[in-house]
């Protein structure tokens, strides 16, 4: 048995025309926050609901544990989903709505008692059992959807867009919970997210999906800092994307000139540069490299707005005590180690 | 900024005044103690209390409660059946606009089509042949009423239903049918006071031993209004009325627990 | 996981063909040759050729289109002032209600409430008193339609128009009323067809010489389903149908400007 | 003539037994970006909805180069307004809905032709005359209602929510675009908004309402750095706030120890602190002041949730590179000119 509780082998989904999945493989760790994130109509959700049971692939593989998921009835996976409307039983009380999960196993009466109660006490919605579900808040309704799809203790629990229905304060506070539980009730999470936020608060690792493929699988910090292609690049944190042609030591680019790196893709061609608003370092300049449009007190730093004379934006994080005014101009510096090329 | 007269809150008044017009005169003139309707002599509940006493009128009365029973009854069975079919179906759009399409046909064609169709299988006409076209008549109206509901529900509930082990009969009774209680009541009310009201289908579908209150009122009326008409119009409106406020609040309070 | 058979498919569709079967019934019959409706004799157009012959139905046809014109044209008038009036009003809720109330009041009913305002105020029956009653009962359908279209109109592309510089009147022509286009259409549409189709009102508020054509299929059926009866209403049927087709396509149409 | 174009007196509007205002003044200078900010309810709907003339107030005054703004019809106040909605003609094309406002005035067609023509090249709608709204996306539906509040040429321009309906890419190029626009035609600018971030990134004096009073106006720097309450303090960036007792030099938290700070509340007093998560230092201790119970990647930092020996929760922007695991002890400290006590 290997230690990957979750395999996706090739995994291949139409819906007429429309290529939902497009030939999918990843591998999910035992007791990994693992986030499958993307714009909508990238795939993510496809996925969430092939291993769920609502979809089946056309063609490729589920395993868990090494044996087929697929041929199990939906009804008796060992997953259960967090829906993002949370679909609580609105006709029941939360007491009925976390042991609804229960009533469908051979348990006894008592046993099913207990185990609700049990996981009522965990989730902390002791002083709600008698309540229906909209005389609730939205965060306490996210617990007892929480408190619902772990009741059946799976191996794997799915959330759709955990954090999206929620505001900040209370989003903080789940972020915080959510990780608690998975520690204390050691199941593997796959969250499937469209907010880059949501996952990097998250998950340990996130595979990023685009049109139905998976365009990079890494942890957080690596995605930002190293991502391997422009969608990533673009799609993780904040970035200035540049048009830049390739030297035979590193590429040059109108306003920034020419700039020497640890690799080289071959002269003389178009290839696309990434340098992140932290990394860029602004000195004045009588006639720059750009003109400052827009210069915005963000609490500890300002963010800048440049307009290079190639016309491209560029936005970069500097000191709030700067003395960058709008309309001056300044050249741009960065170390090239923070520099990546596509 | 003085306020301006609201000239349109009075012609909205005028008109309503209008459109209510009819309808007052009946309610109105049904508590005339003169035994001629149309000239006024004081107020009174006379004439309620000598419908009671009128034989042909209470056991017409009676039929048509049965009739509107029953037609709720099966329209309710068979326009949930279809809806919660229909939903199911994802390339339902044809099949959708044709199970509602009844409730547009005119009722003189569906009368016409009733009695051709009993004519032709040799049924003889009775109170069943008016239930049987009452049933046909309302479940169209069931069936409107409640797919517009299943289509406000959220369909991951029956999934999550799905996902939480539970198989597709504890679904349908324990949570599909649970979230459709409100148009299951409105569903019923209005079978129930359509059925009640029916003239046009009933008059053709019925045999001539066993009137319904509506035939009974249209036979009375051929000698003029007379003030029981009057009484029997206020009591089939007020019934109406009742039927559809009870439908609203029912709903109401089934929505919000 | 192979396909289950799709069991409420095929329950759905049983149905539908039982609710069908007397709507086709007509269809089908106004297609024999025979004389006798209940007997097939041949596919044929034999009976609408007949029917242009027939004095009396071509003259009770032309009279129910008429009044069903006349009436869409006060309906549409009354309706959409009534509506725009009442989304004026903020606490307008009970009013709303009432306005489209005489939707729901069992036709019969307002037939009798209408004979007796005629008989009291001695307005002669005849096509003039089935205008005003059709307008009454149509009247409240257009409300119903249009209020619910002004309730999803963005209030503040009316406020737009005061902010840019538009008084009332420009607002009204140039802002509203296009916004509520489909809604009128639908209006209109609806209203012709409940004209056309509507037989129990028009049968209490008019005059014997100038029947309408619901009237005339009426005292046909007094001597039994003839062929002109199943051709007449398929002609009805086609007609409403049709009328709810052009509406829903011409909405669509308009929403999509 | 004073230089303050818009003057708000002592205005009070109330709605039944909600008081949407109460007692509200401000002054608002030619040329300004001033941004009304508060939560949902807060009022500032209503003091924009009786500037643009569709609600009257129960008491006080609105004067427009000192004179009466309250008389004169919402028809002709010089005085648009950018609906959050964008609202739209949607059935006249581009055009039209542009030259709507024009049509009201004594304007030849050929005057509003031209002046029609002039708004579209400035505001960049050229190719879009003959389309319809609903054929634009939702940045150029936004230009298109901004084209059109502004062809009156109004002496201030009221935008309601500017920048809610649109996504992130768009938000930025329209908030340069936004003071672009207000630079060229010199209009005053009055923007509503609950959201920080956007009254922050436009504005160049806010004015911070709660429960129809206004709590602070000043500018968002000085709203970020000195808050005169604790609302401002929490409704202005991320900040942690925590309850101390006030010496006679400062104040003592259990966690924090005794501060000294430049002014004292007097010994005793229940206060209220705040410290921004920029200034907050952690170091490693075995028993510390709190430990860590979340820590989450962002980039050019690390955001980390410390759950004090109080129970308090204080959120710290840390370096990327710093040690910091979960469940590992902290003790805080930062410099006392970062504190502010109310």
């Amino acid at each position: 048995m290997s230690e990957d509780l979750l395999k996706v082998r090739n995994l291949t989904k139409k819906f007429g025309t429309i290529t939902a999945l497009n030939n999918v493989s990843l591998e999910i760790k035992n007791n990994e926050m693992f986030a499958l994130l993307g714009p909508s109509g990238c795939g993510k959700t496809t996925l969430l609901r092939i291993i769920a049971g609502f979809e089946y692939p056309d063609s490729g593989q589920v395993l868990i544990n090494d044996s087929d998921l697929l041929s199990i009835p939906t009804r008796t996976r060992p997953v259960n989903l967090m829906f993002q409307s949370y679909a609580l039983f609105p006709h029941m009380d939360i007491f009925s709505n976390i042991s609804y999960g229960l009533t469908n196993t051979s348990f006894t009466k008592e046993e099913i008692n207990n185990q609700t109660n049990e996981i009522i006490e965990k989730i902390g919605l002791g002083e709600h059992v008698k309540k229906k579900p909209n005389q609730l808040s939205g965060g306490q309704q996210q617990r007892v959807a929480l408190a619902r799809a772990i009741a059946r203790k799976p191996k794997i629990l799915l959330l759709d867009e955990p954090l999206s229905a929620l505001d900040k304060k209370i989003r903080q506070e789940m972020q915080v919970e959510l990780k608690r539980i998975q520690h204390e009730f050691g199941i593997t999470f796959i969250i499937v997210t469209h907010d880059q936020d949501e996952a990097i608060s998250l998950a340990n690792r996130i595979a990023v999906f685009d049109k139905g493929e998976i365009k990079q699988i890494s942890t957080p910090q690596e995605l930002y800092e190293n991502p391997t292609n422009e969608f990533v690049a673009n799609f993780i944190g904040e970035g200035n994307i540049l048009k830049a042609t390739s030297t035979n030591f590193g590429f040059e680019h109108p306003c920034l000139g020419k700039v020497n790196i640890s690799h080289s893709m071959g002269a003389g061609k178009s290839v696309t540069i990434l340098i992140r608003p932290e990394s860029i370092i602004l000195s004045p300049a009588t006639t720059g490299a750009g003109q400052i449009t827009d210069a915005v007190f963000a609490g500890a730093k300002k963010n800048i707005t440049i307009k290079l004379t190639t016309n491209e934006i560029v936005r970069v994080y500097a000191d709030k005590s700067a003395n960058l005014e709008v309309g001056s101009h300044v050249n741009l510096s960065f170390n090239p180690q923070d520099v990546r090329v596509f | 900024m003085p306020k301006k007269i609201n000239l349109s809150l009075i012609i909205t008044l005028v008109v309503l005044v209008f459109l209510y017009l009819p309808i007052m005169t009946v309610v109105g003139l049904s508590f005339n103690t003169s035994s001629n309707s149309l000239i006024w002599k004081g107020f009174g509940f006379d004439w309620y209390q000598n419908i009671w006493t009128n034989e042909p009128i209470i056991s017409s009365f009676q039929r048509t409660i049965f009739v509107a029973l029953v037609t709720t009854f099966f329209s309710l069975l068979i326009g949930t059946t279809i809806s919660i079919g229909l939903n199911k179906m994802k390339a339902g759009g044809f099949l959708r606009t044709f199970s509602t399409a009844p409730a547009i046909v005119p009722d003189l064609v569906l009368a016409i089509g009733l009695l051709t169709t009993f004519s032709t299988i040799s049924l003889s006409l009775n109170l069943r042949t008016v239930i049987i076209s009452h049933t046909v008549f309302c479940t169209a109206f069931v069936v409107a009423i409640v797919l517009a509901r299943i289509g406000l529900m959220d369909p991951s509930i029956e999934e999550a239903s799905t996902d939480l082990g539970a198989g597709p009969f504890k679904t349908l009774f324990k949570v599909t049918i649970p979230q459709l209680m409100p148009a299951l009541i409105a569903g019923a009310v209005l079978s129930f006071t359509l059925s009640m009201d029916e003239f046009v289908i009933a008059f053709f579908t019925n045999g001539p031993e066993t009137p319904t209150l509506p035939m009974v009122i249209y036979s009375m009326i051929r000698f003029g209004v007379t003030p029981e008409i009057n009484v029997l119009g206020t009591l089939l409106l007020a019934i109406s009325f009742v039927g559809v406020i009870l439908a609203q609040r029912i709903g109401k309070v089934a929505d919000s627990i």
